[in-house]
């Protein structure tokens, strides 16, 4: 494959004119850089997918298993049985096109396929043709169609254009959420082998080691042991992290991303100061340990499966609750499924904070607090002891997390965490935050490397806005609670925003916190000197 | 087929139900007064030759438009005059000559107009004809 | 192509009324017979539609959630776009019917020169939305009067709101004005902005011009081509009395039926089509369920157990690397 | 799968050029992948290259790009041990050139 190598202002020229012929027969065409690697066989048998096969996206030839018409179309009668979601939005878009340009990658490519609305179309034209009176009568004019291997193709190519961020459901006057669209259409090409590398083979690592790196038990610690190391650098201060220790009060569990890929780690260090100075009675786990979830961007039933590893966890170390960290999808799942997967979680006991005393009501049942959510209450108990002024060469925007911010309303605990450790906090537009976050342009596992124009286009809405408040006020840091955007927006910004890091909250946290003990910072968490102590060293 | 949240929707339904079908719940078996306009006044008994200003489709279709044009070259631009479709003259007066005629209002503007629910606002300004009960 | 199709089904339908009635004379077959068939096609299909959406469980409490969540005490919640209550969604969900809460929201993202995208308002789809099914619901609640004995008062009352401004004889009404000119617009924008022709179908533009047809016919019923009104009342009280007289039907010009059967037309088709998003809106579970999943365990009909990679296999897999690493086992 | 030739055997890589099998790596096979990605190995190439089999060996994963930063500190020297120095010798990234070069799967990112 050829190395992707066309510069910003190419990118973001960008033609929005659909073309003259009609969308059903404007067959798709499957782009270079857009698109990621098949999943390696192994990878899927690993979990017992079904129909794991050798096939390249780009060949004619994707070598489908036989009747796999029959197997897409039983499979989306028993999706439409199971999901009121994918039934009440196939049938009542009304085609407003208010979602369409609300979709960062509509924006950033300019693909008519790429509005909500359309590639929504994309199945409803068959299930129209299959399920719906109207459909086989009237065929084309009820907008209906065959299940033809194009038309797979099709499928496939967008439903992995497509991040799950659930901006377009914003603003839709029914709710028609594209993500629940999308994960049928990702259920259905799973039951042919049809997925994709960088989704199957974090899945296959997570179901076998715990995580989705692949990180085997003396990994982790070893990684842990290196930040370790480096806390004492900075800090003075050897903290004493333990694993898998039955009895412990807190389970922590965070995206294996922040153990082991920058610029996650420093927000590991961040959790690390913050919990020793707290002397917080927690447990990591080997086991536990991954707090995202991607089988969520396959089918249900493997979602559920990775994820049941965490309340099982918790039951077998005895512990009374579960403190997530910082990650977007994560969180989607534990707030909006969890539970209703793997519980009731009676094993557990409410989660009181044992610093505050604080009760975290809105977690009654689930039994997981999110550490922004653990933190702010911290904070707002002046139970941290916070130098912001350490963080004064930052300039400082928040990047809201498409799950945390539809898909359960996290928005005001990581504001309020980064106005207290850092001095200065600038907005982005209001249109590109809170409920109207873009996304990174590479969530729901397709931040590989080989769809780099894919993810840079769709995460040109984020890098404008990102980009406008660099160069109006000065930003020099985006800041967010997701261990994938940690990753992606570094990518992104090095593309489209070059000036602007990315760090995790925590991260800023672990940078003002003041320890008890500490010997004098000259250093922030990645051991670069903090300005104006450089010679210090 | 089982029903998921079956309340709320069997619920919601019936509300539908009820909102498209309540006309005929109203209605079923019931015997429906028509309006029967009347035209036997007094005055009309005397007249000759028993027609009204224009012919009767036209004035059951457009009467009110012509009331209407009435006031508007009676108030607003003083012509009193009125040439029908056959070149007859009348004078433009709706107590005067409408009413001269039709002087039972109840029986013939208010049996059709409380029919169709339309409520003209002719009696805002003029004063209705006091009416003998027959 | 979409449009021009629909256009011509919709006259085609016109005229079948047109021709059915003044060569056919088959009145008793378009003033009672159709109707009688539409509404009832409507009624069961509707409930049809609602009930199979209703046949499929809603696993996961899924909301799209739009402000805060609820969450520490001093941390002010969205109780209305991020419901925790049912009373935060009952009034949720009576702002996204009777406002479209979602659609004011819309916004036109361009890209400016320089590549910078810019957010403006836009409001037009709202309003003309707004404007179009109130002023649709307006005209159905005016049309009572035909279906009622004695018209009562909440009816009398929307009509004579709709024709206050009292102009021209019989009384202009503004609905009638509104609904004209929000579904012309709604049918020029499916026209004029690219991407919104791209994704229209012929099943987006033929409801459009059906409405625009009974609307069209309606309004020249009553202004143009006058029939005999209280001929078309005692139909109507006749059909809602189930005693419909084939005798009544005669007097009334060719114009209502056309209105009629368009309007029967609508009726029958509503449940086959994207219209059920009138009933659809009320079940959208990014809609109408409250954002308290951590709180209250939501249960999933279906779910099943499934296998999962335990700990014990985990251990089993690891167990040397985890002792050397100082892990605590559970078997030595 | 594609395959890559060297000495008249045939090697299956992935789609972007990585060795599948571990085992299948030599020096001399690594030195051809090397000259195929433009590098001319140098001891300082190799000890980057060894500390990464190494790492791979006890670990199953490539290092994070700062413990190999820290590695090389150790064995060449402070002035060495930093991403700028990798990256002269690895143009294309340490992690990634590198560990095409050492017959590693291709290293992912966060995910």
């Amino acid at each position: 494959m050829a190395k992707f190598t066309a510069k910003p202002d190419e990118l973001s020229k960008i033609d929005f004119k659909p073309p003259k012929k009609g969308w059903m027969d404007t067959p798709v065409e499957i782009k270079e850089h857009m698109f990621c690697h098949a999943a390696k066989p192994k990878e899927l048998d690993v979990v017992g997918f079904p129909n794991a096969h050798e096939w390249r996206p780009n060949d004619e030839d994707w070598k489908l298993p036989e009747n796999w018409e029959k197997t897409l179309l039983e499979g989306m009668r028993d999706l439409l049985g199971k999901y009121r979601s994918f039934r009440l939005f196939m049938d009542i878009c009304v085609r407003c096109g208010a979602c369409a340009d609300k979709c960062h990658f509509f924006i950033g490519t300019g693909d008519p396929k790429n509005m909500p609305v359309l590639r929504a179309e994309l199945l409803r034209s068959v299930y129209r043709g299959n399920f719906t009176l109207a459909g086989k009568i009237l065929r084309k004019i009820a907008g209906a169609r065959d299940l033809t291997a194009n038309v797979l193709k099709e499928w496939w190519y967008y439903f992995y254009q497509c991040t799950e961020c659930r901006r377009c459901s914003v603003f839709c006057p029914y709710g028609i959420d594209q993500a629940e669209i999308t994960m049928m259409g990702r259920e259905l090409t799973n039951l042919i082998g049809l997925n994709i590398g960088w989704i199957a083979g974090p899945v296959a690592a997570c179901y076998m080691k715990g995580n989705h790196l692949g990180l085997e038990p003396h990994t982790i610690t070893s990684s842990i042991e290196f930040f370790v190391d480096d806390i004492e650098t900075i800090t003075g201060i050897r903290v004493n992290p333990t694993f898998n220790r039955k009895g412990a009060e807190i389970l922590f569990v965070t995206p294996s991303g922040d153990l082991f890929a920058n610029p996650g780690t420093y927000t590991a260090m961040g959790y690390l100061m913050l919990f020793h100075e707290l002397g917080l009675d927690y447990t990591w786990s080997t086991y536990a340990s991954e707090g995202g979830n991607f089988g969520f961007f396959t089918t249900n039933e493997m979602a559920k499966r990775l994820n049941a590893k965490i309340y099982a966890e918790a039951k077998r170390l005895g512990v009374k609750w579960i403190l997530g960290g910082e990650c977007g999808h994560m969180w989607r799942v534990i707030h909006q499924y969890m539970d209703t997967w793997n519980g009731p979680a009676d094993f557990l006991e409410e989660p009181v904070s044992p610093i505050t005393g604080t009760k975290f009501e809105n977690t009654t049942s689930a039994k997981m607090v999110h550490i922004a959510e653990f933190t702010a209450d911290l904070i707002k108990h002046g139970k941290l002891k916070l130098e912001p002024s350490r963080n004064d060469h930052l300039k400082v925007t928040f990047h809201d997390s498409c799950n945390t911010a539809r898909g359960m309303g996290l928005l005001e605990e990581p504001r309020y965490i980064i106005r207290n450790v850092c001095n200065h906090f600038q907005e982005m537009p209001e249109d590109t935050i809170r409920e109207k976050t873009f996304c990174c342009g590479s969530g729901t596992g397709l931040n590989a490397s080989e769809n780099m124009e894919l993810r840079l286009r769709g995460g040109l809405a984020r890098a404008n806005a990102v980009k406008h408040v660099h160069e109006h006020y000065g930003v020099n840091l985006l800041a967010n609670v997701c261990a994938i955007d940690r990753a992606t927006l570094t990518t992104s910004m090095d593309y489209w925003v070059p000036g602007v890091t990315v760090a995790g909250v925590h991260e800023l946290v672990g940078n003002a916190l003041v320890m008890k003990g500490e010997k004098e910072r000259t250093q922030d968490l990645r051991l670069e000197p903090f300005p104006g102590k450089e010679g210090n060293e | 087929m089982k029903l998921y949240d079956g309340g709320k929707i069997i619920a919601g339904l019936i509300i539908f139900f009820f909102l498209v079908t309540f006309p005929f719940f109203l209605n079923i078996g019931k015997v429906n007064a028509k309006p029967e306009p009347k035209i036997d006044t007094p005055e009309i008994q005397k007249l000759a030759e028993k027609k009204c200003i224009e012919s009767k489709a036209f004035m059951r279709a457009e009467h009110m438009k012509l009331l209407n044009d009435w006031r508007d070259s009676a108030v607003r631009n003083g012509e009193r005059t009125y040439v029908n479709s056959k070149g007859k003259e009348f004078t433009i007066s709706l107590q005067n000559t409408c009413m001269h005629c039709h002087s039972n209002k109840k029986k013939f503007c208010d049996e059709c107009h409380t029919y169709m629910a339309v409520n003209p606002y002719c009696w805002n300004c003029h004063i209705a004809p006091k009416e003998k009960e027959s | 192509m979409g449009a021009i199709l629909s256009l011509c089904a919709v006259a085609a339908l016109a005229l079948i009324a047109f021709i059915g009635v003044s060569a056919g004379h088959l009145q008793y077959l378009f003033g009672v017979i159709i109707p009688y068939a539409a509404l009832l096609i409507f009624i069961t299909g509707f409930m049809y539609r609602v009930l199979k959406w209703g046949s499929s469980p809603v696993p996961f409490c899924i909301p799209t959630t739009c402000g805060q969540e609820k969450s520490l005490p001093w941390i002010k919640q969205n109780k209305i776009d991020n419901p925790s209550t049912t009373f935060g969604v009952v009034v949720r969900m009576a702002l996204e019917v009777l406002l479209f809460r979602s659609l004011f929201r819309n916004l036109k993202t361009q890209m400016s020169e320089g590549a910078k995208l810019v957010y403006g308002e836009a409001k037009w789809l709202w309003l003309a939305g707004l404007a179009f099914h109130w002023s649709f619901l307006i005209i159905l609640v005016r049309h009572l009067r035909f279906f009622i004995q004695q018209v009562p008062l909440p009816v009398r009352m929307i009509e004579g709101l709709d024709s206050f401004m009292q102009i021209g004889a019989p009384l202009f009404y503004m609905s009638d004005a509104v609904i004209l000119l929000a579904v012309t617009y709604l049918f020029l924008r499916r026209v004029f902005i690219p991407q919104v022709r791209y994704i229209s179908l012929p099943a987006d533009y033929f409801p459009l011009f059906l409405i625009l047809g009974i609307a069209g016919t309606g309004v020249l019923m009553r202004y143009v081509f006058k029939v005999n009104v209280v001929g078309v009342k005692e139909v109507a009280m006749g059909v809602v009395s189930l005693n419909p007289d084939p005798k009544l039907l005669e007097g009334i010009g060719v114009i209502f039926y056309i209105h009629l059967f368009l309007i029967c037309c609508l009726f029958a088709y509503f449940p086959l089509s994207k219209l059920m998003h009138m009933g659809g809106v009320f079940l959208s579970p990014t809609r109408n369920m409250v954002n308290n999943s951590r709180m209250k365990r939501r249960v999933n009909p279906w779910n099943y157990p499934v296998h999962i990679h335990t700990y014990e296999e985990y251990e089993n897999d690891f167990r040397e690397k985890m002792k050397t690493a100082g892990i605590p086992v559970e078997k030595e | 799968m594609p395959t890559m030739e060297f000495q008249g055997k045939q090697y299956e890589i992935d789609e972007d050029g990585y060795l599948v099998n571990l085992d299948d790596w030599s020096k001399e096979l690594a030195d051809h992948i090397a000259k195929t990605e433009d590098i001319q190995m140098t001891d300082a190439h190799w000890e980057v290259v060894n500390f990464l089999r190494d790492y791979y060996q006890k670990y199953q994963i490539a290092p994070m790009i700062k413990i190999l930063v820290k590695e090389i500190g150790k064995v060449m020297g402070p002035e060495k041990g930093n991403t700028k120095y990798l990256y002269e010798l690895y143009p294309g990234g340490p992690a990634k050139q590198a560990c095409k070069i050492a017959g590693l799967p291709k290293p992912t990112g966060c995910v």
